[in-house]
This record gives C-alpha cells, structure tokens and sequence, in this order.
C-alpha cells in the first residue's frame, strides 16, 4: 500500500487564469494541501476611478473572456441602480436571452472541452476528435448555437457591441431571432444525447457539507438581479452584497476571498440548482433527477451535472422569452440616460456563479469608487478547503500520485473557475 | 421621346405590376441627431416602405451594380494542378424604383468605362443591363451642384422618369418594355397644360441651386494648380478614409484580395472597391508608393475626376450630388476645394 | 406573371470565343505550365511558361512591350513583362525577380505548376515604324526585363535595322541578367557596352553610370535628330536622366520609348491602381512615347 | 492528424503552435475555440503542442506562439523571454499584447501605490507599469482587436503555413463601415474613432451601432488632428476623446498629447 504522495501542479491546465495545486501526504497524514492562486492582477476597480459612467461596462466586459456578457450587464444593472433607472421589459427580455445564451455556450464549453476530456481519460479535445467525432460535433453544434444567438442579440460573442446602459444600440432582426427558436428547439436531442453521455461518466463519491449561496428565484430560475440567498438561510438585499461576500485577502491568493456562515462557501451552478431547483423547468429537473441530482448535494464534482441540468433549463426557457419578444412590436432600444450622483449595485448570475458590479458616482457621473466580486473569488476558499477534505478522504487509500493529482484537478475544474477573471 | 401622364394613385399599381420582380427603392432609415429623416436605398417588400419623397440618400445605389465587395472566382485544387471557375453573381432583373437624376447619370458614367470602353466588366455588365430604372424628379439641396456637372437631369439610362406634377405625375418613356407596363395603368396623353406645368416645374427647380462649381477651363486650371498650396490645405484635413470614395455614385477602383481556405483545397479572389484616397493606394510590390502624403492622394482625386476623366470621355466623373462633401467629416466638399484651387477664395 | 422582367444574358461565356471585346475576358485565364525555371541571379529567375493547349499558344500573339498577368490562386495575380521573342507566342519567357508576395511565392515552385496567363495587355514598343532606323536600347537594372523582348525581335530581323546599340547598367556584376546571352548578341553587329556601379574583383569591364556610356555614344554621331529611336528602360529616376540626355542630343520626345512601371490589379483599365489621370498604365500603357510621359503629372 | 500538407505542389510543414497568456481576459484564446465551424480544419492546418486553457499536453518548442496579454509583473517578462526563446515565429495577439490593451489604463495614475491600495488595501501585491509585449521581446507579427477577430486569425495562420505574406489593412475603419452601408455615428450622435483607427475588423463595433473605441490601434497615416478637431466640431469634449484614445494604449502618445492639454484628468507619467 502507498501511504505518501506528493502532487504539485503549477498552471492547472484547462481552466481559464493561472492556479496551482499541491499535496503532500506523508504516512497517510495530510501535510500540506493547497490551492493557490497566481494570476497577475490587472486592477479593473482602480482602472474605472475617474472615469465616466459609460467606461464601465465597456471595460469591465473585458475582466473576462468567458463570461463577458455577464460582466458588461451586471455592469450596466449596477450602472442603472446608481442612476435609478428602470429597463424596460423589452430590455429586461433580451438581456436574459442573451445572458442565456452565454450560459449555455460557457457550459458546453466547460461540459465539453474542458471537464470531458478527465472523464474519458484524455488530454484535450483534440484527441475526442478523432476518437469520438460525433460528440465533438454535438459540442460544437450547441456551442455555434449559443454564439450565433449571442452575435444576433448582443452583436459579438465575446465582449458584446450592442449592450449598453439604457438598453441596446440596436434590436436584432426577429426573423434571426425565429431561426434561432428553432435552433434551439432542435437542440434538446442534443442536450438529452449530453445527459445520456454523463450518466456514463463515473463522478467522483464525494461529499463536504457546504453553504451554497446564489441569487433567489421569485417566480422564476434567477439570472439577473433580486435577494441574495444561501443554504444556511441568510437571506440579504442585492445591495447588501458585502455582507454576503466579506471579502478578505490571503497569502497565496492574489485574488481575494470569501466568506459567510461558516470558512468558506460556495456559488456556481451547483449553488443555483440547490438553492432554485423547484423553479427549474420541468425537463431541467427530470434530467437533474436522472442524473442523481437532487438539492442539496455536497458533492462538488456535481457541478458538472448542475451546469448541464442549466443548460437543458435556458433553452426552453429561451423559447419562451423569444416567443415574448416575437408577440409585440419592437419598442425604442434604448431609454435617454440621466447621470446622478449615487451609488449602485448589478448581482447578476454568470455561468461560475454570483457576480456582483457596485459603483460609485459623483455628480458628473464620474466613477470615485468601483468594486467586483467575481464567482471564483467567492468559491476559492472552498475550493481550498475541499481540497484539504479531498486529500484526508484519500490519504492511507493506496491511491497512486497520479490518481489523486487527477482527483484533484477534476475538483477545481468542476467549480470551472475563471480565475483570471477572479483576480481582475 | 414619349411623354404620359398618370394619376398619382396609379403609382401603386405600377408597382404591383413590378413586384414579381425584386425591387429596390429609397427607404427611411430613421432621424439623424437633428430629427432630420435618413435615406438609403434597399430592397423593399411594400409599395409603403418607399420614402419616394426623400432627399438625398447618404450612399449611393452603386452597390446593386458593383458591390463594395465580391467574389470575383474560386480555385479548387485537384490532383494535377486546379480549376477557376467564375461567377458573375447576377441571376436576376431588378427593378430600381424612384431614382434622382444625378445617380442615373452616374451609371451612364459607369458605362463609359466598365461597358463601353477595351475589357468590358462583366460583373458590371450583368447587372447594370438587368436593371429596369424608373426615374424620378428631386429638389435641390445645398448640397447639390449636379447642374455645373451637367447632370441635373437625365436624358438616358433609365426606363421611365416620373416628375411630380402635383396630383399627377409626368413620364419620359424610353423603353418599349415600360411602355408596355404603363399600357396596363390608367394614363393619359399629356394636355397642353401638363406640358406648361411640367416646364414650370423644372424652370423653378433649375433656380434652386446654391451650391455651383466652376467648370470653364477647369481641366487646364488644375494642370495649372498642380503645385498650388491647396492641396496641402485640403490635404492636412483628409482623413485618407475613402468614405468619399465609398459614397461616390461614380467611384469604381478597387483592390483585389486572395485567399486559401483553411483546409488548403479551395482558395478565392475578392473584390473590393477601394478609394485613391488610401494610404496604400499607389504602394508598389517593392514598397514604393508613388502618392505618400494624403494631399498628393487628394489631388489624384479631383485630378482623376475633374481632369482625367473629361480628358478620355468630355465629361467629368462626378454627377455632383454633393454626397461625398455631406459625409466628409472634415467637411472636404468639391465646390470648396475646386474654388479654392481655382484661387476664388 | 407576365411583368417579370425578362433576364438578360448579355455574356458569351465561350472561352474560345475569346476576343479583346468580348466581356468574357474579364477574369478568363489560359490554363498553363512553368516549363522551366532558370536562376539568373540570387534574386532573379527566368521562368518558361507554356500555355497548355496547342491552339491557345499558337494563337497567344503578342507585341514585344507587353506584360501579361499570371495567376496562381489564392496567392494572387501579376503583371510581368514579356521577355521572349513574339515568334514564340504563347511559349513565353517571363524574368522575374522575387520581391513581393507574390513573386516570393513563385520563387518557390517546382518545374510543372500550373499558372493562369492573361493577356497580352498593354501597348508596345512601335519597331514598324523603327525599321530602317539606328537604334539606341537602354536598360538600367531590371530595365533589361521589357527591353529583351524588343531585343530579340530586332536580332531576328537584324537587317532591317541600321546601328544598334544596347547599354545596360547594373548595381554590381552579380545583378547583371542574361550574362549567358552576351556573345551571342554580339554576333549579330551590336554594339553591347555594360557598366556597373561597384565592380567586384573579377570584374574586368566599366564601371560608372549609364549615363557615361550615353555620353560616348552621342559624342560619336552629329546629331540623333534624323534616324534613331531609343527604348529606355529602368528605374523613374534613370529613365529622366537619359531621356533628358537624349532629348538634348536632338533625339525628338515622340522618337524616346519607355516602359512605366505602377500597381496594377487588373489589367484591364478598371481598378484605377495604375491610373494616372487619364491614363492607365495597362492599357494605354506601359510603352509610353516620352512626349506623352511628360504630359503625364507624376509619371516619373 | 492528416498526412502531408501541401500547396500547389509546395510540401509544407504543420506548424506547432503554441498558446501562451500574460495578464489578461485570455478571451483571445477564447476566440480560436469560438471556431465551431472551421475548428476541425484549423486543427488539421496547426499541431497545437501548448495551449493551457483547452488541453493538458504541453511541449517545449513550437513554430508559433501565440502570446495574449500584456507584461505587469516581473514574472512575465521571464515567461515572455523564455517563449521569445523557444519560438521561430512569436505573434502578438489581441490589444492586450500589441497595445498594453485595457490594462494599461492604469499607466495613467501617476501613483502605483495608490492603484494597489485601491484594489488591495494593506495587502502587499506586486504589479509594474503595463507594458506591451514589443517592450521586451521582439513581436514578429501583430493581431490586432479586442477581441481579436477569428476569421482574421485563420486568415492569418493559413498565410503564415503557406508562407504568404500577412497583411493588415492600412485605411481606417470608416472604410469598412461605409462598405456596410452603416449611418455615420456622428450623425446618429455618437463619438467613434472610426476615422483614424486601424480597419480588419469589418467595422465590427461600428455596425452595431457602437462607436469605435479604437481597440486596433491606429491606421497607417492617421490623421489624429483632424480627429481631434471633428470631436470639437460634433460637440464631444476632450475627455470623451480621451476616454478612447486611451482605452486600448494603441493610441498612448496621441492620448498623452491630448491629455496634457486637458488638464483636468491626471497626467500620464513619462516613461524613462
């Protein structure tokens, strides 16, 4: 039996930024386990001071690749806050469509490219292509998808033109968006073949009891703006976001971290699901029930399956909000902007989690003070701590270095942080 | 020529007639930041899309009959060498309903260079004679110096050119194929007093110009001016964009792109109609570029238009619509620069 | 249904048919082969293109001052100038130096590639209306290239022809072009003179410029009025300083021929890249008369 | 994945390509993956021995590597120098690396301190002037955008693996606007810098109605002055202007100049 292990990965690969892992198990006692955070900050907050209001969602869409749209409106819902400004149902339409649209684009890109290729014991992609064509396709369909709908409503797939404070630059054709209903309608087979895929894929047995906090739903699975929840039942207002976040810095961290009720918790689709799961669509929650996936879990590696059960969610839930948008005529798309002194906050839920904007704004409209609370920030302490728990679970188990390593890295993948994102 | 006249309600069943046919006419394309309309010509689908009382559009209807970009042919690579196969890209008439003179008189320029002279431009061809045009009469605009370039009004190259009468309108009739269309219209024989209102009508509008370029001698006057301080003038301003270019009614030039496809079996060749104003217009393959400051580019272009032009065809390649001077956002426009070449300033 | 306008095809999409006016032309290229390829310095080469079938080549006539384009796809399409003798037709010798993207790309293609020709485009040097006449060749650098196929045409019908004279001048003697052709041209009573501006240690001819080569000739004849024509072809600021040379010896401007070289794309007097003014360097050039070069604004 | 690559009968060689991240939204990368319709030939075109963000496998030599982001931290300049080693073909990709990109914004501060006690309070952090990659290493070949355009990049790589020559448009973005039949912006009101800002990306902003903020950097020859001057003419101030010039650093020394003569904002700190 092998009692001692020693895993050290410096730039985990496939995730987006620049993290390591390490584990050091002696004698079947737990050494050190960490997980660290190198990513270059780029200061985004000290970026925006001075600056006027319309600068902020241009450049806070560039904090991330992945998750730009859901940066530029979380920025412009913070925007809005300051300057009390209210869109219109049109805007508050379109802007959920689109911000589903990224959702489900950066989970297949997850789902697919980034999570798959542990499951079927490969290095990338690149190799799925060859040995399995058709799900490489199937990706690649869903993905093309979820990007035309997001050049169509948003103008560009990564950092969108067409979003601004007020509303929209400019509406999409509605015959695009008809195209895309029907796109959409015929990619549930897809989304069922994926489920079917999954249901092959042996998840981890994990499990580390976790307070998941996510926005709540109303009246329907919450995406943009309302309370602030967690499993161990703090309830909080969008602009008490601080108290839901407290941030902190730590060594080895150059992105900050969070916490609430307890060291750490966690946000994500997997938070999402187990805080909202009565207000997924019905075939979301079947597909979740198939999969074993019932709230509350505790099993971190689920967020894969969570991601997936969101998927299958916005899509019909897509249909829905274009057949909205396709019953009335085309309204102005975009209302006159006041600028006010003020503050305001945008939470929106972006694909790894709850993403807060908050600004400042003097009379001018000029930012004096800017603060993002990024997903992955708020789920690296617990990232942290799982792994510590994932490391004493195995340790004295026999288990090879490489067999852990993996464990490992399928860990943090499955939170799918964004951590250059997370450090901005 | 022969002359009809027709109610005004009769315009809609003219295009009823025409619309088996794929027609393309002016449309609003909303306000500018003053609350005034925008113009441009598209593809419509109902008689009430048209804006037929429009003003200038802010680009000109060159597109249909030489796109700012297309394909001109594609490769595919075979076993012992490749194949070229070339599409003109022209399957269907078009029917180009209510356009203003002066972009009639810029396809007849066109012609003289892309139909009538050596090598005939195909691409050009193919759709230029697939065009059935109805004319239409306009309103000068400050713009407008169309009648110092001679193309004021359009004495060929359209199918029917209707004039505003009031309740009716006047139509010039030069194709057999529109006077069998107008034979399917309630129209009428023009009376003596049609005849008096519709030279009543086209006296006023020849008063309403106010903006003019001089033309006499100007061929030799720019020769003259070759080294004026004009041109540097003019040339500080020029933003070397080609937007002139791009909403010239008469601009042709282009540039050529090539490309491979990703999997190396198939490659193309794109046109894209360029502007004399770019900075690397006049760049050789060895990297000289005979025309580096934008004054020399600027000056190519009135040399081109004003000069060159009158020189091989005795008339100029400019039907003064005033569009490039309306876009130019350094407010560049061809009275100015021509006046003050001309030392009238 | 009976509005729908008629369409009309206006083109006659026949190859064969193939003529200057037939609108078919525009993009039609004659399929070909490069034959051979023959390294003439580090950055020169003589390629032999071959159009393909028989009866295009023999028909491919073309006049000795005319370029024709050749096509590779993908990479792009090129004006070169003939270098062959017209006898030839469409078996035609291109030199071509490796300077842009794409004759960089053809530098590196095998012996058997297929090519695209078009043409010939362009106007000639008039060697009718030289007949009878002494003739003065001048070529600096590159200038050789247009000036071969004039050459050679003069060499095939050497008695037509009163004194012929060829001065060619290059930057060193490795950039000189040809080198293998000179005993034979001097067999046929030319009067060859060659000069480089730096010589190397093998070098045993002139060095000096063109001009100096120029000066001796005309020192040689009373006037140039009466019975000579001269081809001058080189670089803009050359070609300046020999036609003002020769115009002040007496040789009229309309009796001074030059080859212009601009950006074309096309070919066919349609892309305007080669404009200037009037004039398009394709079709109403590249063999200009000296006379109509001066009256072109930024020709030189 | 496929046997031999060839181009009318020129055998070329596939070329291992690597991609690399500085400080940035590695969106770029990002871009290549956004590829669903020509991703499978792009791979078959490219052996991609490096890339962190999509696989695992990593390699240590490579033809081309493709570097985002811009250096803001000691660290990177190593990273940079050792991709500068092991790389025949070094392009930079998207703003970040050609311009300093978004990051830079902060250069504008006179204070570094301050910026990091903005964001990170006492915490100690380090971080340095943004510099774009050219600063430090020798950039073969430069792609403009944020994000970069993936057509653009295709073109590009198929142009480098036949050897073609790669070139960018020299005209600015107007040029391809027009071409769209788009309203000028300042028509519609809306400041753009169109005018002066290098064109290729098919005037992507501009055609949705957003003025061009100038992410490509600018256009051979272009003629800031003037820019400056239509800004004032169309009523827009010079920190409107400023707020573009200096979004993406393609503009720095335009920006600087403006900058010094709009005294309100702070003043760039020179470079040594």
């Amino acid at each position: 039996m092998k009692f001692s292990c020693e895993v050290d990965v410096r730039h985990l690969t496939r995730v987006e930024g620049h993290g390591n892992i390490t584990i050091s198990i002696k004698n079947g006692v737990v050494k050190k386990a960490q997980w660290e955070v190198v990513e270059t900050p780029r200061f985004f907050e000290a970026l925006l001071v001075g600056k006027h209001w319309e600068n902020a969602p241009y450049i806070c869409g560039r904090i991330c690749g992945i998750c730009s749209i859901g940066h530029t409106l979380a920025s412009i819902r913070a925007v809005e806050n300051a300057f009390g400004i209210t869109p219109s149902p049109q805007t508050a339409n379109l802007r959920l469509l689109l911000k589903h649209m990224e959702t489900l684009q950066s989970h297949i890109l997850h789902l697919y490219f980034l999570a798959a290729p542990d499951f079927l014991g490969v290095g990338s992609v690149l190799p799925l292509a060859k040995s399995h064509p058709e799900v490489v396709q199937r990706a690649l369909r869903l993905k093309l998808l979820a990007n035309d709908a997001c050049d169509i409503i948003g103008g560009r797939r990564l950092h969108p033109t067409r979003t601004v404070v007020g509303g929209f630059t400019m509406l999409p054709e509605k015959g695009e968006l008809e195209k895309i209903r029907q796109r959409l309608l015929a990619s549930v087979p897809d989304l069922l073949a994926s489920a079917e895929l999954f249901k092959t894929f042996g998840i981890p047995d994990f499990s580390r009891e976790t307070e998941f906090v996510s926005l709540k739903g109303e009246t329907d699975y919450p995406f943009i703006g309302g309370g602030l929840v967690s499993t161990d039942g703090v309830l909080k207002k969008e602009h008490q976001y601080r108290g839901m976040t407290n941030e902190y810095c730590a060594e080895g961290f150059t992105s900050k971290l969070s916490k609430l009720s307890r060291a750490s918790f966690a946000v994500g689709a997997l938070a999402r699901l187990n805080n909202n799961f009565p207000l997924l669509h019905p075939t979301a929650q079947e597909v979740s029930k198939s999969l074993g996936l019932v709230p509350v879990n505790h099993n971190p590696y689920m967020c894969n399956v969570a991601q997936l059960v969101e998927c299958v969610h916005v899509v019909f839930d897509s249909v829905q909000l274009i057949d909205t948008l396709l019953g009335s005529p085309w309204q102005e798309p975009r209302q006159p902007v006041q600028a006010k002194k003020g503050e305001g906050v945008g939470a929106v839920e972006v694909p790894r989690g709850i993403l807060y904007h908050y600004y400042k704004f003097n009379s001018h409209g000029k930012v004096i003070k800017a603060d993002c609370v990024i997903p992955t920030s708020q789920n690296h302490a617990n990232i942290l701590h799982d792994i510590e728990a994932l490391a004493s679970q195995y340790a004295g188990t026999g288990k090879q270095d490489r067999e852990i390593e993996l464990l490992a890295e399928m860990l943090v993948r499955a939170y799918d942080p964004c951590i250059s994102c997370s450090v901005h | 020529m022969i002359f009809k006249v027709f109610k005004k309600q009769e315009l809609a069943r003219l295009y009823e007639l025409l619309a088996v046919n794929i027609i393309v006419g002016p449309v609003n394309r909303g306000n500018d930041r003053n609350s005034n309309p925008l113009y441009d010509f598209d593809v419509v689908y109902d008689f009430d899309e048209l804006a037929l009382d429009y003003t200038q559009t802010m680009h000109s209807p060159k597109r249909f009959v030489l796109p700012y970009q297309e394909t001109l042919s594609s490769f595919v690579m075979t076993h012992d060498g490749w194949e070229k196969h070339v599409d003109l890209n022209v399957y269907k008439p078009l029917v180009f309903f209510g356009m203003h003179a002066c972009d009639i008189n810029a396809l007849n320029k066109l012609d003289l260079v892309l139909a009538q002279s050596t090598y005939p431009n195909p691409y050009y061809m193919g759709k230029r004679k697939n065009l059935f045009i109805i004319g239409l009469d306009c309103d000068p605009e400050p713009q407008c110096f169309c009648r110092s370039m001679g193309t004021d009004s359009a004495v060929h190259g359209f199918d029917l050119f209707l004039t505003d009468l009031g309740n009716k309108y006047f139509v010039e009739i030069l194709s057999a194929t529109a006077f069998d269309l107008l034979s399917q219209i309630s129209c009428k024989d023009p009376s003596a007093k049609d005849h008096a209102l519709y030279k009543q009508i086209t006296g006023k509008k020849s008063k309403g110009y106010t903006a003019a370029v001089e033309t006499s001698d100007l061929t030799k006057i720019l020769d003259l001016e070759f080294e004026s301080k004009a041109w540097d003038y003019w040339g500080d301003k020029c933003l070397s964009c080609g937007t002139c270019a791009n909403v010239c009614p008469t601009c042709y030039c282009y540039g050529v792109d090539e490309h491979i496809d990703l999997d190396l079996k198939h490659a193309g060749k794109t046109k894209s109609l360029h502007s004399c104003n770019l900075i690397d217009f006049a760049k050789v393959a060895g990297g000289h570029n005979f025309r580096p400051t934008s004054a020399s580019r600027l000056k190519y272009r009135y040399y081109h238009k004003h000069r060159g032009f009158v020189e091989a065809f005795e008339e100029p390649l400019c039907v003064g619509c005033g569009r490039c001077g309306a876009a130019c956002l350094a407010d560049i426009t061809p009275p100015a620069v021509i006046a003050s070449v001309r030392g009238e300033e | 249904m009976q509005n729908k306008l008629a369409f009309l095809d206006i083109l006659e999409k026949n190859p064969a048919s193939r003529r200057k006016e037939d609108p078919g032309s525009f993009e039609y290229t004659l399929p070909a082969e490069i034959t051979s390829i023959y390294p003439l310095t580090a950055t020169e080469k003589l390629y032999q293109i071959q159009i393909i079938d028989p009866i295009q080549r023999n028909d491919f006539s073309f006049r000795p001052g005319q370029f024709v384009m050749l096509e590779l796809p993908g990479i792009g399409e090129a004006p070169f100038s003939i270098s062959s003798s017209p006898v030839r037709h469409g078996d035609l010798e291109l030199c071509i130096r490796a300077v842009g993207n794409f004759t960089n790309f053809l530098d590196r293609v095998e012996r058997g590639t297929k090519v695209g020709v078009s043409g010939p485009f362009g106007t000639h040097f008039p060697l009718e209306k030289m007949q009878g006449n002494d003739l003065l060749l001048i070529g600096g650098g590159l200038g050789i290239v247009p000036l071969r196929s004039p050459l050679l045409s003069v060499l095939e019908n050497r008695s037509r022809y009163g004194r012929v004279d060829i001065m060619y001048g290059a930057k060193s003697p490795a950039e000189l072009l040809f080198t293998y052709q000179y005993e034979e041209w001097q067999r046929f009573d030319i009067n060859l003179g060659i000069t480089v501006d730096r010589a190397d240690k093998k070098w045993q001819g002139r060095t000096g410029l063109i001009t100096e080569l120029l000066k001796e000739r005309i020192n040689q004849t009373v006037s140039l009025r009466e019975n000579t024509y001269a081809i001058v072809c080189g670089p803009p600021v050359m070609f300046h300083f020999v036609c003002k040379m020769l115009t002040e010896a007496g040789l009229p401007m309309q009796k001074m021929f030059v080859s212009l070289e601009r950006r074309m794309h096309c070919g066919r007097g349609k892309c305007c890249r080669c404009n200037i003014g009037s004039t398009y360097t394709c079709l109403d050039g590249p063999v200009f008369d000296y006379w109509s070069v001066m009256n072109l604004k930024e020709a030189i | 994945m496929s046997g031999q690559l060839s181009y009318l009968g020129i055998p070329l060689v596939r070329p291992k390509v690597g991609f690399f991240e500085l400080s940035s939204c590695e969106g770029c990368q990002l871009q290549l993956l956004n590829n669903e319709a020509t991703l499978l030939d792009f791979l078959n075109l490219v052996e991609i021995v490096n890339f962190r963000e999509g696989m695992s496998e990593r390699a240590d030599t490579y033809d081309i590597a493709f570097v985002e982001g811009s250096v803001t931290r000691k660290d990177e300049i190593t990273r940079l120098t050792e991709i500068r080693k092991h790389a025949k073909i070094l392009v930079a990709l998207g703003s970040c690396a050609c311009f300093g990109g978004v990051n830079q914004l902060k250069n504008r501060f006179r204070d570094l301190d301050w910026v990091k006690k903005e964001v990170y309070g006492d915490f100690p952090i380090e971080t340095m002037e943004v510099h774009p990659l050219a600063d430090f290493v020798q950039v073969d070949l430069e792609i403009f955008g944020c994000p970069i355009k993936k057509e653009e990049v295709e073109r590009i790589v198929t142009d480098l693996v036949v050897g073609k020559t790669v070139r960018h448009p020299e005209y600015p973005v107007c040029m391809e606007c027009k071409a769209n039949e788009n309203i000028c912006l300042f028509e519609l009101g809306e400041p753009c810098l169109g005018p002066v800002t290098r064109a290729g990306c098919d005037a992507w902003c501009t055609s949705n109605r957003r003025g061009c903020w100038g992410c490509r950097g600018p256009a051979e020859g272009a003629n800031l002055n003037q820019m400056k001057e239509i800004m004032h003419i169309y009523g827009f101030s010079n920190e409107i202007l400023l707020d573009r010039l200096e979004c993406f650093g393609g503009f720095a020394s335009f920006a600087d100049t403006v900058r010094s003569q709009n005294k309100k904002t702070p003043a760039r700190k020179k470079k040594s």
